[in-house]
């Protein structure tokens, strides 16, 4: 019996709402969501805690701009460091800079150990960066968080749309719950992404529109909080509460 | 010391197995180490108890038995296979303590002393594992 | 003894050139490039191979419009179906439109799988799109094709580059040889990119400039054939002969 | 029929270890075979004949075993463990198919009997082996 899994409902059990900002393909927002969701969650007083699930390319740090990553505290496990009132955990506190050359098991393993020994407290939200893909990252987190329900974001593109819906099946068949979906980096008003949404009797959480000045926001979370992303993203908050 | 969490999920896996098989009292119970998580036992031994503390009427005359099993690693590239305990030795402080919260980091701080490569497997000692549970219905 | 691994040097063997199109992350134009090159490749007569490694997210199918799809050829192996002058083997012929929840290990052995049952023939380039991450795909094609090379992917976005750079770090450890680098959607002259890249005395192969027209033409080679981004990629072909 | 290849990664690979271990003659191999690769013995038989043709010097008087190993899978998530042979009944012609190609594809087309997931282990019956190979030098 890997003790490590039982454990993990445990260490949840005070989180109110875990949300896993997914979708299947890379590079259509994922972690740019996950990073400001948090950000603006925590600036309004929530108690939120953001968990870096993209072992082979963690952005979330980059995003939020933290520099000082080091060891967490430990004490009955490993405290998750405060950052911009952002409870942060990350695979960078023990990588560093350095690339981890992981594979699936290993990665299914790390994420397994990481659960186990993170003492998140108490929480209102949990948000969680997920990976591209629905492999070890994705089918971990649905066998061992019980509670957590999925975002999916999509770009207007019909090459992510085609992956995100793949994604989206898998979750539905698993009756996994999902919040409902964003349209990230939208050019214009035209899309068909939508229609598309509805067709699936999903919510359709609203849309962001590609904003050219998130770029020279990166780093430096104050910057960040006023830019047109953000302003999108907070449209999209209320949503999310219930 | 994260021990403590570790401790505490190898009790939680007790107490849940003991529910499901209807023990009023655990008499024994045997844990595996893994070599990699590179856990101090006597930290651990001590964070046991103190998980336990609260749970005296069901494991407090519990024999507890540990065992760590040493790590083996083989790489997946020339088949090459050696011990952690070898290779540790040329970890520095930080590399050690980072394979001590995340065993799998290992593969970032370590390579296959024949080719090199970070694509090794771990064939055992790796996990915390709930081998036996034993008591009295 | 897995014997399917054995074979695949056997299976690859009158390969000229094996280019794995890579970059860490996801969402740089890793499909984009791999489709667009094999494309052009081919209609310079070069004969082409295009083998698509990325099984959560497959993409190539869909750029290059190709629809029906279905079991290959079994001819002593299984023979890549052609389409567009391209010898195209993908995920997509075996899971369809399904969600392929696979974990790394389940995608480690479809790979060697498929490169070992795959009768390519004789081929001028083979062209592996490849997903993001340095997971199970990255590290087998690095155990089982001695002879590949890489050419990475990064956006000007530093998010981008930083994890770029890990993969590049990854490869260049190894030994991996790297034809080099391309930087995709670019929007402005401006970059950071090219002065990094020589930094690590690796070639800087060219740029792709972001192109509006792109999402128009997937699906239709003609059209694909026609954008700006097959015109900037254009330039930068002659450099990956030698 | 894609037997030929695997029937010729399974020559290739006695081959290596005949040169490896310098054996002019190999007297016998044993392959084993993953019940999941769903591989029809005659057709590999019989492709196993035609690519040993070439080699007969070296392994025309071998002695070939072949064994198959039933497929046993195991869900992840609610720990059950069924037969690859129960569960293939349901699958249709193309389902079949896909899984002779690629086996993995087992997790697009077969879900855990017991809870659904398509999140199992294939325990053991993937793959093709070489066992055993013995000769003389
Ligand atoms: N709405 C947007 N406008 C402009 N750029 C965006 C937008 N959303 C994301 N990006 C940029 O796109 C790239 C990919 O975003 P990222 O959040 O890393 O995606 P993922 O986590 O899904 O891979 C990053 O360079 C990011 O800055
Ligand atoms: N130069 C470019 N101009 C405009 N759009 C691009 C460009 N390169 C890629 N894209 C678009 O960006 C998205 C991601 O590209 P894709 O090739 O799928 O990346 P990856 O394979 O790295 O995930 C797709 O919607 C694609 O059409
Ligand atoms: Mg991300
Ligand atoms: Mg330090
Ligand atoms: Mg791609
Ligand atoms: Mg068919
Ligand atoms: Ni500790
Ligand atoms: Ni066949
Ligand atoms: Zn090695
Ligand atoms: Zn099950």
């Amino acid at each position: 019996m890997d003790t490590r899994i039982e454990v993990i409902d445990k260490r949840l059990k005070n989180i109110r709402k875990i949300i896993a900002i997914s979708g299947g393909k890379g590079g259509i927002g994922k972690s740019s969501v996950s990073a400001t969701l948090a950000a603006s969650l925590a600036k309004k007083g929530h108690k939120v805690g953001l968990l870096d699930l993209d072992f082979s390319g963690p952005s979330t740090h980059i995003i939020l701009g933290i520099r000082n990553y080091d060891f967490p505290k430990e004490d009955k496990g490993i405290i998750p460091s405060k950052y911009f009132g952002i409870k942060f955990m990350s695979i960078i506190s023990f990588a560093g800079e350095n690339p981890a050359p992981l594979r699936g098991i290993d990665i299914s393993n790390a994420i397994i150990e990481l659960l186990a020994i993170t003492q998140w407290g108490s929480l209102d939200f949990l948000i969680i960066d997920m990976p591209p893909g629905i492999g070890d990252t994705t089918l971990d987190i649905i066998r061992t968080m019980k509670r957590v329900k999925f975002i999916m974001i999509s770009t207007p593109s019909k090459l992510a749309f085609e992956i995100v819906k793949k994604s989206i099946n898998l979750l539905l068949e698993l009756k996994m719950p999902i919040i409902g979906i964003i349209e990230n980096m939208k050019f214009s008003e035209n899309s068909s992404i939508k229609i598309q949404v509805e067709k699936y009797q999903l919510p359709f959480l609203g849309e962001i529109y590609f904003d050219k000045n998130l770029e020279n926001a990166i780093g430096n979370i104050d910057k960040l909080y006023k830019t047109e992303f953000a302003e999108d993203l907070e449209k999209i908050i209320p949503k999310i509460f219930d | 010391m994260h021990e403590w969490a570790l401790a505490d999920a190898v009790v939680t896996s007790a107490l849940k197995v003991a529910e499901k098989e209807n023990l009023k009292k655990i008499t024994k119970i045997v844990i595996k180490i893994g070599e990699l998580q590179t856990i101090d036992e006597e930290i651990f031994n001590f964070a046991l108890k103190e998980v336990i503390q609260p749970q005296q009427e069901i494991l407090g005359n519990a024999d507890i038995e540990i065992e760590t099993e040493k790590a083996i690693l083989k790489c997946r590239v020339c088949k090459n296979e050696w011990l952690f305990e070898n290779a540790r030795k040329n970890l520095d402080e930080d590399e050690t303590e980072s394979i001590h919260f995340i065993p799998e980091t290992a593969h970032i701080y370590l390579r296959c002393p024949k080719c090199k490569s970070p694509d090794f497997e771990i064939k055992i000692g790796r996990g915390i594992w709930l081998d036996a549970v034993e008591g009295e219905r």
